[in-house]
């Protein structure tokens, strides 16, 4: 594994993401004390996403891996995504 | 009752019959030829017929031409099966609704003019439009000569709908296993002419007076018959999913109430509470949770020909 | 037998672990998503008694756990053993307070005797049955988590300090770090879910 | 490293190791070891299993009682379908024969993290010994069959718990073993061992561990709400509280359908493996084959919904389910296609093995024609939870998976014993087992079709004759099992030595001698050429 030792990731980097993060945290919780109806739920779940993406490419080191890991994550959540979806098709249309 | 010939039973026959025909066909054909090829070839390409193998690595027009051709034929198969369906997810606007509500382990069926029934009762051609009602688990109502069915799902409000063509009297079963006695779960659907049915629907005698006999108790036992109870309770004292009806009524009970036992005298008002309320006190020896509350649907009246059935009992 | 040495196996490993905890956690986001369709209204009321400070808190508690925990890597790969484990400390005391202001918002329901099966919770509703029975059943599975990643955590802390996870051989440390940042992937969709969303 | 340089390598059966006598067995981390442990464990679940299946159907020889109760009948077929389902047939293939020949045909020494496969091995047996805990304690032994449909399942008084969690074990068992090949083909081909130069047992077993791995989650999760149901009253699918039933059954589907998959794909992969070697011929269409068994692994995923058809879904939902049932069928067509295509000009040489894959492609094609059936959606509302359901999925799980399971044990036999089996009696087991499989499961299509629903302890007049016929085939089938499982056994103290390749097969698990070494393999083989090159 000697490629991996090229990129030892400065604590200040964490840092910095740790920051933003805690950002998006407060930006979400203000976010919805205006009441924007449906348009709410979009917002929260598009800041937790942004949120998660950080936490993976950095944090979990996505970003410097193999590229196969990102795929799976990706697949995964979106096999996730899907099966939601399937069974909303049930309860949307009842 | 013989059925005549020729008639489908139900408007849901022919369809049923060009999805499953088509499929059965078209499944034999390949089945037959495929089984024929592969013993063709294990006679023809045997080890002592053709000592030496011909490699061959796969052939791409093969592979397509046998992806694509079932997948016609898939659609195909879909396709009937669909139009087959689609006309049950909406009844006519001139069906005659009929309610049935299913419990461990009994149907019962309930008219537009308060009449109800332990058999489905329907004039020949003339659409039936049924809400299916489940008080308890998940059963499904099922009559195999009409070629439907469909889940009863407690707290949800469904419906299926049919045409009877032929009159005649067929099967209806419960087909979502619903606990010990699933394979009694089961009715009669008689069909029956414009004017036999106009006769027995307007006959609204109440169920008790179809009452054999006049024994004391007869027509509490038509009652307790007629709702279903004896699925769970036996007049004989053997044990089923309930305590026995013989020698219960002023006889000494232990009861679970509130996870404590107690002892209690069967008297009117437990009897009372037995029906409407049953979990409150369960006999100790049986399980909870198995009955529903009958509130509404027994009256005291009848409660009180239950237990003059009930006494009946004790002075055998 | 000393084994051949394989940590993109294990990386590899440990991420299709996680993976199984996305779809677990993924069956119970599809029975959420049911239901809230199903009773939008209650839960958007239900969701205002959750108090938004305590679960904002909460939430930057993992968040600075999750970065103490991935600079703990960074340590032990510069080699710097002592402040690896300062930051793991530092992690599994985030990790602590997190379940004590978890106990504390749980009691706080407890005590106003909404908990599933309670009557004052039965008379309230279907929608905030299910509401509640979600929101301890998702928060309480979350924090076993929690807890489970904290004992992961102080046998990692054990191998530190007896040299066994070194500069050059950290992937058990690498792996339990994937696993609390996943916790806290978890908790990042919990929280708008139950407290913001109302 | 190794101690044993030299000729003398001892091989795996005999290898003195840490520990002594049976401990060496249950600490064993050798992945051949591991493999016969769930070899042992589930051929004797197995025979209880079919033991309680001989029973039941006895009992439905005539209308009425006959030797139980209805509620000794209940009791019997949830337990069957645990067992069978559970802890037989879903670990079957996979457990046994992938542990086994995974690391051989891909030149690995053992598979990626051995001690967590040995804790599979121990999950497995405790997650057996709770359904077996299960039937002894409580009120009454769990009666809800092996789907634990809500709300029955949390109304009845059957000891549903300990079942349920010991389902759940199972399934974490099945997780660990998925992730363990995942790991093991990701990251121990031997050099040269390309993706498309594996055989096709590993592709499968590949296909199968990811639905392992991303299917089970949610089974478990759906078996700890129904146990958080029972404990706590939570109400997730209690209509009285304001949950829906149905959703519980899309939860469960949604793991339960593609564990079918996880079923039949290893089998798929054993008969890929046995009709090239008995036909001296390269698989027809490899790249298909394992194009075909993702394909399968994917878009069964989506599928789930076809056991729901009459549980008043959404008629969107419906037909895309129904269309999606149908388009899953063409990669196993395409597989009995080229299947049958690698016979073609092929030299064929006739032995035990090779007749079980040929059955199998015939009660395969059975399951499978019977599933496009009841994937139609105006004959599934007549066929479902009827007869005919129960006989299309013994064709597909008992006819396809046990037909490739007892193919694999031919086939692999002398590789793992070292002994060869008695080829007689091997023929005259599969020709009493193969009458009766189809003399039982034959009639209940035509019950079903004339509506006889299953789980029916009692039965009208009506479903007699059918329901005779298959008892008595019942009797023959079992008949056929004890033959062919009596002949292995014997055949392991009597059988002559196996040489290291008896079929004349190709793949890895041939060049090494039977049984095979410690270490598998004595040098790393390096791969030039695909699987199944003849010349």
């Amino acid at each position: 594994m000697e490629h991996e030792k090229d990129h030892i990731i400065p604590y200040r980097t964490f840092l910095y993401v740790l920051a933003g993060l805690i950002v998006l945290t407060l930006i979400s919780v203000t976010v919805t004390k205006i009441h924007l109806g449906t348009l709410t739920v979009f917002i929260a779940l598009l800041i937790a996403a942004v949120k998660s993406t950080f936490v993976l490419r950095i944090f979990m080191h996505l970003k410097f891996e193999n590229r196969m890991f990102t795929i799976m994550v990706i697949a995964v959540i979106l096999l996730i995504g899907v099966v939601i979806f399937i069974t909303l098709l049930d309860y949307l249309y009842r | 009752m013989q059925p005549t010939p020729g008639i489908d039973a139900s408007n849901y026959v022919s369809s049923f019959n060009l999805a499953f025909y088509f499929i059965v066909a078209v499944s034999l054909l390949f089945m037959i030829g495929l089984t024929v090829l592969m013993l063709y070839f294990v006679f023809k390409y045997n080890r002592k017929k053709n000592a030496r193998a011909v490699q061959i690595d796969g052939d791409l027009r093969l592979e397509i031409l046998w992806t694509v051709v079932p997948t016609l034929l898939a659609l195909l198969m879909f396709y009937f099966g669909w139009s087959g369906w689609k006309p049950m997810t909406k009844a006519p606007d001139d069906a005659m609704v009929v309610t049935s509500v299913a419990r461990m382990w009994s149907f019962s069926f309930a008219y537009e003019n308060g009449k109800t029934s332990q058999d489905l009762v329907v004039p020949v051609n003339k659409p039936v439009k049924i809400n299916l009602v489940a008080l308890d688990v998940i059963h499904s109502l099922f009559i195999p000569e009409f070629r439907i069915k469909s889940d009863m799902v407690p707290g949800r409000e469904t419906m299926m709908w049919f045409l009877p063509q032929r009159e005649g009297q067929y099967d209806l079963y419960c087909a979502e296993y619903c606990g010990l006695q699933h394979s009694y779960m089961s009715s009669t659907v008689k069909v029956l002419s414009e004017e036999d049915y106009l006769a027995w629907y307007t006959d609204t005698t109440a169920v008790t007076t179809v009452a054999e006999g006049s024994a004391p108790g007869s027509e509490g036992f038509a009652i307790l018959k007629a709702r279903g109870c004896n699925a769970c309770h036996t007049s004989d004292g053997s044990k089923l999913i309930g305590p026995s009806y013989l020698n219960l009524f002023g006889e000494q009970q232990i009861v679970i109430r509130d996870g404590k036992e107690v002892p209690v005298m069967v008297d009117e008002e437990y009897i009372k509470k037995a029906i409407y309320d049953p979990n409150s006190e369960i006999t100790k020896g049986y399980p909870k949770g198995l009955m529903q509350s009958y509130t509404g649907i027994v009256s005291e009246e009848e409660i009180e020909k239950i237990i003059e059935y009930l006494k009946s009992l004790n002075e055998q | 037998m000393e084994e051949h040495r394989d940590d993109l196996a294990s990386k590899t490993g440990m991420w299709l672990f996680l993976f199984t905890e996305m779809l677990l956690f993924g069956g119970l986001f599809v029975v959420y998503s049911v239901y809230r369709y199903i009773n939008a209204d209650a839960f958007h009321l239900a969701a205002q008694e959750l108090s938004v400070p305590v679960g904002t808190i909460n939430t930057i508690i993992l968040l600075i756990s999750s970065a103490t925990i991935a600079m703990s890597v960074t340590a032990i790969r510069k080699n710097n053993k002592k402040l690896s484990l300062l930051l793991l400390g530092f992690t599994i005391l985030l990790g602590l307070v997190f379940l004590g202001n978890k106990y504390f918002e749980w009691g706080h329901h407890i005590k106003e005797n909404i908990y599933p099966g309670s009557p004052v919770l039965a008379s309230r509703g279907q929608g905030d049955v299910l509401f509640y029975g979600l929101y301890y059943f998702m928060t309480g599975l979350h924090a076993l988590h929690i807890i489970i990643g904290l004992v992961f955590i102080g046998f990692i802390a054990r191998l530190i300090i007896k040299d066994r996870i070194v500069s050059d051989n950290y992937v058990l440390l690498e792996n339990s770090g994937l696993y609390w940042h996943l916790v806290d992937l978890i908790w990042i969709f919990l929280f708008p879910l139950f407290y913001l969303i109302t | 490293m190794s101690a044993h340089e030299g000729m003398q390598e001892p091989n795996y059966l005999e290898f003195k190791g840490k520990y002594k006598g049976i401990y060496s067995w249950i600490f064993s981390t050798d992945h051949k070891r591991i493999g016969l442990l769930y070899l042992f464990s589930i051929l004797s679940l197995f025979v209880i299993g079919a033991t309680i299946g001989l029973l039941m159907k006895f009992e439905l020889i005539a209308p009425g009682k006959t030797i139980m109760d209805a509620k000794a009948y209940n009791a019997f077929f949830t337990l069957h379908g645990i067992i069978m389902i559970f802890a037989v047939v879903i670990p079957g293939l996979p457990a046994v024969f992938g542990n086994f020949m995974l690391p051989l045909q891909i030149g690995a020494k053992d598979v990626a993290f051995p001690k967590l496969n040995l804790l599979s091995w121990y999950l497995y047996v405790a997650g057996v010994l709770m359904v077996v805990i299960s039937q002894f304690t409580g009120d009454q032994a769990p009666d809800t069959g092996w789907t634990f449909y809500a709300p029955y399942s949390f109304r009845t008084a059957g000891n549903m718990l300990p079942a349920v969690f010991g389902a759940f074990l199972l399934g974490f068992s099945s997780i660990l073993t998925g992730l363990n090949f995942l790991v093991t083909i990701h990251r121990m081909r031997a050099p040269g061992m390309t993706w498309l130069r594996m055989p096709l047992f590993p592709w499968t077993l590949y296909a199968t561990a990811w639905i392992q791995l991303l299917a089970t989650p949610i089974v478990g999760i759906t078996l700890l709400m129904i146990v958080a149901e029972r404990l706590f009253n939570i109400g997730f699918f209690d209509p009285t509280l304001g949950g829906d039933p149905v959703l519980y059954q899309h939860l469960f589907w949604t793991y339960s359908h593609p564990a079918v998959y996880i079923m039949i794909l290893p089998a798929m992969g054993a008969i890929s493996e046995i009709i090239p070697t008995f036909a001296r011929k390269i698989i027809f269409g490899y790249k298909f084959m394992v194009a075909s068994s993702l394909l399968i692994a994917f878009v069964g995923y989506f599928v789930w919904g076809h056991h729901m058809f009459t549980a008043n879904m959404s008629g969107k939902a419906l037909y895309i389910f129904s269309l999606l049932t149908f388009l899953v069928a063409i990669p196993s067509a395409i597989k009995v296609f080229n299947w049958i295509s690698t016979l073609y000009k092929a030299s064929i040489y006739l032995q035990t093995p090779f007749f079980w894959a040929m059955a199998f492609i015939f009660v395969f094609m059975i399951g499978g024609f019977s599933g496009l059936i009841i994937g139609s959606l105006a004959a599934d509302v007549h066929l479902h939870d009827t007869h005919f359901v129960v006989a299309h999925f013994h064709f597909i799980v008992f006819g396809g998976t046990g037909f490739a399971f007892f193919g694999a044990a031919h086939y692999w036999f002398p590789k793992i014993t070292g002994k060869m089996y008695d080829a007689l009696w091997a023929n005259i087991g599969l020709t009493v087992f193969f009458i009766g499989f189809i003399t039982l499961y034959m009639p209940m299509f035509f019950l079903g079709v004339a509506g006889m629903p299953r789980r029916y302890f009692d039965y009208d007049e009506v479903f007699h004759t059918g329901n005779i016929i298959s008892t008595m085939g019942s009797w023959i089938l079992y008949s056929g099992l004890s033959i062919i499982i009596t002949n292995l056994f014997v055949s392991l103290k009597r059988g002559v030595k196996a040489p290291a390749d008896p079929w004349g097969g190709s793949t890895l698990e041939w060049t090494i001698p039977s049984p095979p070494p410690v270490e598998n393999f004595i040098e790393t083989p390096i791969i030039t050429k695909g699987p199944y090159s003849y010349k």
